[in-house]
């Protein structure tokens, strides 16, 4: 059965420890929840781990050995991830906890600077929450307009609306470049161009792309981009936002603190060169170190072979779940679509379906996924959503099948 | 699998004995769960004396949303509003007879907060009705 | 010369996987940066281990069990925090990433909304730049007064002039509870009530009290207490804003995103309830589960302990370090100071005394330690810093003192 | 102890061989590192053909930063503007004959940023002129 698959899947599903565990009395971990948050692998942990055991110390002030350890290896890490990117310089690298901050961040201080009453912001109606409420928080504040590029049955975003707002003159465009519950993987690099063609900034949302394809900012042209450590089999609570150098440094800082400051008095303070400047107070070190190694881990894999396989993968469970009857899987094509499954069933409630699926030790997601409005523009409460990430197995979406099918007949 | 669903959740959310509307009603209340769209209304009917004579619910919703509506309108009937309004967390489990997680806790008391917010006539439903302990 | 110790210093030691570490060819390491950030004991780094290897999963929403482990995990942690603070309801425990963002939280939150033009908010000239460069930051946009009582040449804030300030009816007091380069233990609880007397909300800086004295939010009648993790044992990333729930609950929420919401259309959202309101996007989940664990260990020890210790290491350090001459101590008394040693050399400049001191595996900080306008006042620009927690010895004392003996005369 | 502060920059530091300013000059610039305080002015006359033919430098801070001021200005005398200008982070490296992380770097390159801001008639220096690599 993996054949196909270009790598070796055994050799990768070894590195992950939790991959190993058995829940409820011995049945195997089936972890179909990549989406929400990835596995670790031991190079991760163990890049932490010597952190704390040997070289825990405050950084970027520190002249004795650990500082000065835990500095190189902290900067080497924003060094990795800015080269997996395409950065220009690390400096376009800004450490936050996740790619919900990172939003909120270009929202207070480009946002809050840059827009105006009146003002148009483009989105779409199949952003993850946090590419939602940052932008409404500051349209209440500022007064600005909110539009929405909608989402076709199919599951795609209508690019002919998108065409008709640009000739609004938007100030922004935010849109995400995969989408958390349909998949689909959206035109970033066409949508961009077309956005800096009507004069407006690009924003892309790459908490599920940078994880799951190869994103190249620079290739892109993206203006920002925000993304998350602990969906790309890195750590919790460490995020990046991307942005260009000139934008950057035009934009104010965030939070006041140690660390972003060049010089303060009691009354003033001058602001610290870039990445320091909104990196307020002491950063989240270890998580640093861990995202780098995450980063360093998923170049050794190939960002092309894990796109490759997740595309066999998909493949083959959109196949498989064609033949169950009463379920209902949303979002486009394989071609257009990353490795999420999101779906109905007739006979049961998605909550129920993702409890009874953990009994057979198959860890799905069921809600609204951080995405609300696009549940409401397809009429549906919640969804059940399998995903899937280098580490899955066309046998995992065997049992799946088969755990759904059961339930089915459950509630037959 | 079904260790968790015991048979008679699964009955009675697929043949529930107290789904409907009464009209007229002495108290009725309306709350839903927007994390999964559980969504549950309750009409209740009591004599003078306090004591519930009739009551019925509607809306939507997983399995425990539904079948414990069905279960708590059971367990209400002929008792008395006073002690329909302490009832708790647990007599919600021991009526579904099963252990239940965090998010599934939520779904599962989403008819007794109903319930007692409609009893107490409160203009909206607190988690506080249904949990003593600190909550997630 | 550990017999006044009342607790078992080797058993503590043997925790810390870093303080067994050599240095330098075999200069084993002497730890007196914790000011900075603290090392962390073995139960910290297995607690997040643990959560990595097993209980892996993105939080609240899940149905699955690693997602029902972690949520438990985590919010059993915020518990501990609460208890450990003397909180009324975790709902008062807000995680945050450290300090700094603590503190800017209520700044962009509790500070836009409450305070208008002219307002006044008192400081003092002891602040770390995390409690200084927020208020700025909002004294400029929202054209606020800033006053600060003033630093006696003993260290100690002015109290005098504290109550005139106080007179002319400030909206909020904000001041470190202990001071990070003077080791100066303000009256807090003192503070704070003059404060509610004349009207005005306290923030506690808990920086550097939380970890080295028992703090309790009830006792001080605190409005806000912000402290962070790495300093008291736990991981970086992750620190607490303590609020009063009636405050948190007028609050507007700070960033948009997932999980600090109930619902959300396209065009609005409404927020959750505490404590989730102020927790935007996935949280850092093995960091909270290690401050949990660093609580607990402290617990074990005991804050009356650690603080007995401290003063014990303290008093020996001052005597020590008065018998050398041409090294100035700043800072008050032993009776007013945590276990903070801050000091200038006739000969040497601060920086070639913490790297000459390293050569010895001494790890102490040079620099203005985040408070800039702290030594402007004493008219240094800059201080070496030696600073001590609950595993440092009075052997170590020894060494440092006879390290700093070595530069002098080097430098002589 | 002491094997990184060779002999020298103690010496040089305690005793500066070319410590003190210059008027008239041809260039002068002055700057300091915020982080520690350290503060650093240099003057230079240089003649028509561009050779340095005096220097001199003021200013306070650590051993690193007044030793390697000391030593650079050693080193520019005689030399022509131009290959000054080209000078780089590894000249002072040589120069002190020691290894130095990152914060330590900036005390012993402040004084080559000034001379090269100076030089080039700069009116603010940046940390680009004596770093090619990423920077810290
Ligand atoms: C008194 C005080 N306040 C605030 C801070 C800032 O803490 P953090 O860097 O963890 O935000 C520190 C740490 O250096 C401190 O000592
Ligand atoms: C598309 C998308 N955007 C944003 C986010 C938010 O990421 P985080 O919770 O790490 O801030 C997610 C994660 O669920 C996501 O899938």
């Amino acid at each position: 059965m993996n054949s196909s698959i270009p790598f070796d899947l055994q050799r990768i599903r070894s590195d992950f420890p939790t991959l190993q565990r058995q829940i409820h009395n011995g049945v195997p971990l089936i972890y179909l929840d990549s989406t929400a948050t990835a596995q670790k692998p031991q190079s991760v942990l163990t890049a932490m781990d010597e952190y704390y055991r040997r070289s825990n110390a405050n950084i970027h002030r520190g002249v004795h050995t650990l500082a000065e350890e835990a500095t190189a290896a902290y900067e080497g890490a924003r060094q990795s991830i800015a080269q997996f990117i395409g950065a220009r310089t690390a400096r376009e690298v800004i450490f936050v906890r996740n790619t919900t901050e990172a939003i909120n961040l270009v929202a207070m201080t480009w946002g809050r600077t840059q827009l105006q009453t009146g003002d148009l912001v483009i989105l779409t109606e199949m952003e993850h929450h946090s590419n939602l409420v940052p932008w409404q928080m500051l349209a209440a504040e500022r007064g600005l307009r909110l539009e929405f590029i909608p989402v076709t049955d199919d599951g795609l975003l209508d690019l002919a609306v998108y065409q008709q707002l640009l000739e609004q003159g938007p100030k922004l465009v935010a849109f995400t470049h995969m989408s958390n519950v349909l998949g689909t993987i959206n035109p970033a690099k066409e949508m961009i161009a077309a956005a800096h063609q009507a004069g407006a900034l690009a924003l892309v949302d790459g908490a599920q792309s940078v994880p799951h394809l190869p994103v190249d900012v620079r290739d892109l042209d993206a203006d920002f981009l925000a993304f998350s450590a602990h969906k790309m089999v890195g750590p919790t609570g460490i995020g990046v936002l991307y942005g260009k150098e000139a934008l950057l440094n035009a934009m104010p800082p965030f939070m006041g603190g140690g660390d972003m400051i060049k010089k303060v008095t009691l009354r003033t303070f001058a602001a610290n060169t870039l990445p320091h400047k909104f990196e307020a107070g002491t950063p989240a070190i270890a998580e640093g170190i861990g995202f780098g190694a995450a980063v360093d881990y998923l170049k050794t894999v190939g960002m092309q072979a894990v796109e490759e396989h997740e595309q066999t993968i998909i493949r083959y469970a959109l196949e498989r779940f064609a033949e169950i009857s009463g379920v209902t899987v949303i979002g486009p094509a394989a071609e257009h679509k990353g490795a999420v499954l999101a779906f109905t069933m007739q006979e049961a409630h998605p909550h129920d379906v993702a409890q009874l699926l953990d009994r057979e030790g198959i860890a799905v997601r069921a809600g609204h996924h951080c995405a609300m409005p696009l549940h409401e523009r397809f009429k549906l409460p919640a969804t059940t959503r399998a995903s899937f990430y280098l580490y899955n197995t066309i046998e995992e979406v065997d049992r799946l099948a088969e755990g759904v099918e059961k339930v089915k007949r459950m509630f037959a | 699998m079904d260790d968790m669903y015991r048979e008679i959740i699964i009955e009675r959310y697929k043949d529930p004995h107290y789904r409907g509307t009464l009209d007229p009603h002495d108290y009725t209340f309306e709350d839903e769960n927007p994390l999964c769209g559980d969504q549950i209304r309750v009409d209740v009917r009591a004599d003078e004396a306090g004591m519930i004579t009739e009551a019925a619910f509607s809306g939507h919703g997983c399995a425990i949303s539904q079948a414990s509506a069905d279960l708590l309108i059971e367990s209400i009937l002929g008792k008395n509003v006073e002690d329909v309004k302490k009832m708790t967390k647990q007599d919600i489990l021991d009526l579904l007879g099963i252990e239940l997680g965090p998010v599934r806790l939520k779904c599962a008391l989403l008819s007794l907060k109903v319930v007692k917010a409609g009893l107490y006539g409160l203009g909206e439903a607190s988690d506080a009705l249904v949990d003593d302990d600190e909550e997630f």
